[in-house]
């Protein structure tokens, strides 16, 4: 019956949406509004504004900085409200949970150990590239994120834990927010406004190092957050 | 041609979709809803999107999916 | 350029301030609290000043990197972004009320997270008023939601995470429909930017835009609890620790009705098509929400669910005050998202006070503490005397300028509602302010517990004589709301 | 009909949309529910994108050898932000799960309703 129901329902209002999206600018046409209005300036003149090759990244960094600033600090809000709602009163009583029920296989473990220092390189480079390349700051984090919780399942979390002290991990959680307010503050400082960057002039050097900073510091705190999100659900201590 | 290969990504996705919600084996769900996310990284990345491919291939197949079978570990496999 | 960093500062700092709360906090857990309402004085010295230049020099915008609109994001101080002021005001008391309330309601460890996410969602509160792009907007909307849905579980109590979650689903399909919105929007037009927007929406095709904004209003409405799509907020608002309910009462559901009148600004500057079907809509909603809202509250045993009924019913006021599309209509519709946070801030506070010193929930378990704890009882009452719009309180003028722009509007079965409304709210009320000063205790022990403790007491005082101020000086908010009002309607030639 | 077929990667997303719609009010586990919306979520994003797509569009990547059209940058910055957000909800809504099982030992809707 409910499912009945939701489904006609569904169905109903599945009309007006299938009649708007046929009403809307054909996709793939190189005419269309999405196509002939912001984004001509970004292709052809991002490059030289911006520094970057990867037009993606200077769309996320530097045109609509503001955004990813945004973007991070959504993440971030992510780590604080697992942490409100999951970290238990106090910390003598909490329910150790096995470290893990099926032993590991030796297969696993291998392929985790010999794969990890190729899956740290590919990372380091796309957040150091991210300005040129496919990739950058937040994707390559997530990778060394996955590889933290890949180890956490081969060697345990505590083991791997240690890799990142706690006190280390404070500070890196907000690497990404505190990064971005340095380099915003910096560019309001030199350049006029917040997230600014020089577009010519003697500080033009600064361009890329300021790119590559912001782009290490949504690494590194993309990393640690993942990581922490993991251990925190996981039942031992973010 | 590629519109006919883009025609079969879709029917995948919403096959996997489907799959997703019949399954009453949440494990088995959480697999597939990886699978749905590497669908969607290959339509992206046929799109001339490779970021984004990247981004959804580690987060969306990646992490998501790490925190739903934890969350399933933690709680109950079988829905009813 | 030209203007000063203070948008900067208006939006950075709690940002800042929060990611840093957990380090400060690592050691001893009640600095968090010293240190969130040291970050917030900055934020609302910002707000101030930023306020007074709009009231001086008009609406100005601030381009964030340096980009012009329509290539970056644009920050757009008008008279409806003055909310930061009463957002700034509201979140300021609550931090300090929460100073004394943590230390008892929550798990020590949980609380330098507690006051990280009230940072995070009075900050992306404040980038929600002030932004002129839509997908900032949107950004914008998931920071404050995302805290706001941690915040009602943060206390773990009883049905805490049931209600939360229940909060964060309804909470996620509003906001991806927001974002369908969007993309419709951009695939129209081309541009994200408010204004922008306006100008290009004028020559495209109508339905989807339609569509857009029934996803829109969809969206919005779920945010502001309107009433078919209310059903998360009694649980979420009842649970929460009080000062999150005074937030989250006062300023995150008035987030949605905001969101509406941005919504409202580019459709009636686009002029695309008539927007009746819409107003009615609304309008009938509104006064739905209205009488049931103030029927579900009359019912209702828990003092702080009584308090969460009658938000959905204030609500149904601005909504339809909005949707009446008359100019006193929506000017006493802005006026009251202002003068409904201030009061039910205070009630909201007033209850903590309450439950915190009584430890009973109860109207019936609440019976003669007006004897035991005569401040709080009193602000409570001047409270309840102004959300019914007795006339020299906050309530009275936008519910009057409502009425009249209904009348205006020829539409006199909606200020009958408007004032049947009133009525029921004052009946339940009345009700509460019986059990607190007439009725003889339940509990005889209530008459020996003493009155709240001072960093509770000041903010609950403060709202208390705010809302009789705004009664009597309540001029000032409407004459600053009037310009953009009629700006906005201009060109429909209101 | 033939603007349907034109516009069908729109299409496309309409449908993963309600199917992930029906998952969220249909089904009572409440991790199903949570797939639900992180299908609606990727149709959300799959719109955005469609908006931007160009016929044969190359990464919009210039250095040498970079040839026009490139596909459309501004959707696919807006889109990683999404999925940003997509994984933080997703995060906040698995702890809130994890949470409610220690409780009350079920999460199927249902049974949670008695608990209210």
């Amino acid at each position: 019956m409910r499912r009945a129901l939701t489904l006609a329902l569904l169905i109903l209002a599945s009309v007006p949406l299938l009649y708007a999206v046929s009403l809307l600018p054909p996709v793939g046409s190189e005419d269309n509004p999405t196509y002939t209005y912001v984004v001509p300036h970004y292709l052809e003149e991002g490059p030289e504004e911006t520094g970057c090759e990867n037009i993606v990244t200077a769309v996320i960094l530097n045109y609509r900085g503001f955004d990813t600033g945004g973007e991070v600090t959504v993440i971030f809000t992510a780590l604080m409200a697992v942490f409100g709602v999951l970290l238990i009163p106090r910390p003598a009583e909490k329910v150790r949970q096995p470290e893990s029920a099926v032993p590991v296989s030796p297969v696993t473990l291998f392929i985790v150990r010999t794969l990890a220092p190729f899956i740290v390189v590919f990372s380091v480079y796309q957040i150091i590239n991210g300005h040129s390349t496919p990739g950058g700051g937040f994707q390559g984090g997530t990778i060394i994120g996955a590889l933290l919780i890949a180890a956490s399942l081969v060697m345990g979390s505590e083991r791997t834990q240690r890799l990142l002290p706690e006190g280390v991990r404070r500070w890196l959680q907000p690497a990404a927010v505190l990064m971005f307010a340095v380099v915003g503050v910096t560019g309001m400082l030199l350049f006029g406004e917040y997230l600014s960057y020089p577009i010519e002039g003697e500080y033009l050097f600064l361009r890329v190092p300021f790119l590559t900073l912001v782009e290490i510091g949504i690494g590194v705190g993309g990393a640690a957050i993942v990581a922490s999100i993991f251990w925190a659900m996981e039942g031992s201590d973010g | 041609m590629s519109r006919a290969f883009d025609l079969v990504l879709y029917g995948l996705l919403i096959a996997c979709a489907l799959a997703v919600i019949r399954t009453k084996d949440l494990l088995a769900a959480s697999i597939i809803f990886s699978t749905y996310s590497l669908i969607l990284c290959l339509v992206w990345q046929l799109r001339g999107s490779p970021d984004v491919a990247l981004t959804e291939a580690a987060v969306g197949a990646g992490v998501t999916t790490v925190l739903f079978l934890v969350a399933v570990a933690r709680t109950s496999r079988r829905e009813r | 350029m030209g203007g000063g960093q203070w948008p900067v500062v208006l939006i950075i700092t709690p940002l800042i301030g929060a990611a840093l709360t957990p380090i400060l906090a690592r050691r001893r857990p009640q600095i968090a609290g010293y240190w969130a309402l040291f970050v917030f004085s900055i934020v609302t010295l910002a707000a101030g000043v930023l306020m007074y230049r709009v009231s001086t020099q008009g609406p100005f915008s601030y381009y964030m990197g340096g980009w012009r609109p329509p290539l970056g994001i644009e920050l757009r101080f008008d008279e409806f972004s003055a909310s930061i002021g009463v957002i700034c005001l509201i979140g300021w008391l609550s931090l300090m009320f929460s100073l004394a309330y943590a230390k008892h309601a929550l798990p020590e460890r949980r609380i330098p997270y507690y006051f990280a996410l009230v940072l995070l969602c009075l900050g992306g509160m404040n980038g929600f008023a002030v932004t002129g792009d839509i997908f900032n907007l949107f950004v914008f909307l998931e920071i404050l939601s995302l805290s706001g849905y941690a915040l009602v579980a943060i206390t773990g109590e009883r049905i805490a995470e049931l209600a939360a979650f229940k909060y964060l689903v309804m909470g996620a399909i509003s906001s991806l429909s927001i974002l369908l919105a969007v993309g419709f929007m951009y695939a129209l037009t081309g541009t994200l930017n408010m204004t922008d927007l306006a100008m290009r929406l004028r020559d495209v095709e109508p339905f989807p835009v339609a569509v857009a904004v029934g996803a829109l209003t969809l969206g919005f409405s779920v945010k502001a609890a309107l009433l078919p799509l209310h059903i998360w907020l009694p649980d979420a608002h009842s649970i929460a620790p009080s000062p999150v309910s005074a937030i989250l009462s006062g300023l995150v559901v008035k987030i949605g009705v905001l969101g509406m009148l941005r919504m409202y600004q580019i459709l009636y500057k686009a002029q695309i098509f008539d927007l009746s079907a819409l107003n009615t809509t609304l309008m009938w909603l509104g006064a739905i929400s209205i009488v049931l809202g103030a029927l579900f509250a009359m019912v209702q045993e828990d003092i702080k669910m009584m308090l969460a009924y009658s938000t959905i019913s204030n609500i149904g006021y601005i909504f339809m005050g909005l949707g009446l599309a008359s100019k006193y209509g929506i000017i006493g519709a802005s006026v009251h998202i202002f003068n409904h946070a201030l009061i039910k801030a205070t009630l909201f506070l007033g209850a903590g006070a309450l439950i915190h010193q009584t430890g009973y929930r109860n109207l019936e378990d609440l019976r003669g503490v007006g004897k035991a704890m005569p401040i709080t009882s009193a602000a409570i009452a001047i409270g309840a005397i102004s959300i019914v719009g007795i006339p020299p309180t906050a309530g009275f003028l936008c519910k009057w300028y409502i009425a009249l722009g209904a009348i205006e509007a020829g539409r006199l079965f909606f200020a009958v509602t408007l004032l049947f409304g009133a009525l029921f709210i004052f009946v339940y009320y009345i009700r509460m302010l019986n059990a607190f000063y007439f009725m003889p205790p339940a509990h005889p022990e209530i008459l020996d517990v003493g009155e709240a403790p001072v960093t509770m007491l000041i903010p609950i005082v403060v709202l208390a004589m705010l809302c009789l101020l705004m009664g009597i000086f309540g001029r000032i908010p409407l004459s600053f709301i009037e310009p953009a009002v009629t700006n906005m309607l201009a060109p429909i030639g209101g | 009909m033939r603007a349907l077929w034109t516009n069908i990667d729109y299409v496309a997303s309409v449908i993963l949309f309600l199917i992930g719609l029906y998952a969220i009010m249909v089904k009572g586990n409440l991790i199903k529910k949570l797939m639900g919306l992180n299908i609606m979520e990727t149709a959300v994003f799959a719109f955005v994108m469609s908006a931007g797509i160009v016929t044969d569009g190359d990464a919009p990547i210039m250095g040498a050898g970079a040839k026009p059209p490139f596909a459309n940058p501004l959707p696919q910055g807006l889109i990683l932000t999404g999925i940003v957000v997509a994984l933080s909800t997703s995060a906040l809504a698995l702890s809130l799960i994890i949470r409610i099982y220690r409780q009350y030992g079920t999460i199927e809707s249902d049974d949670l309703w008695g608990v209210e």
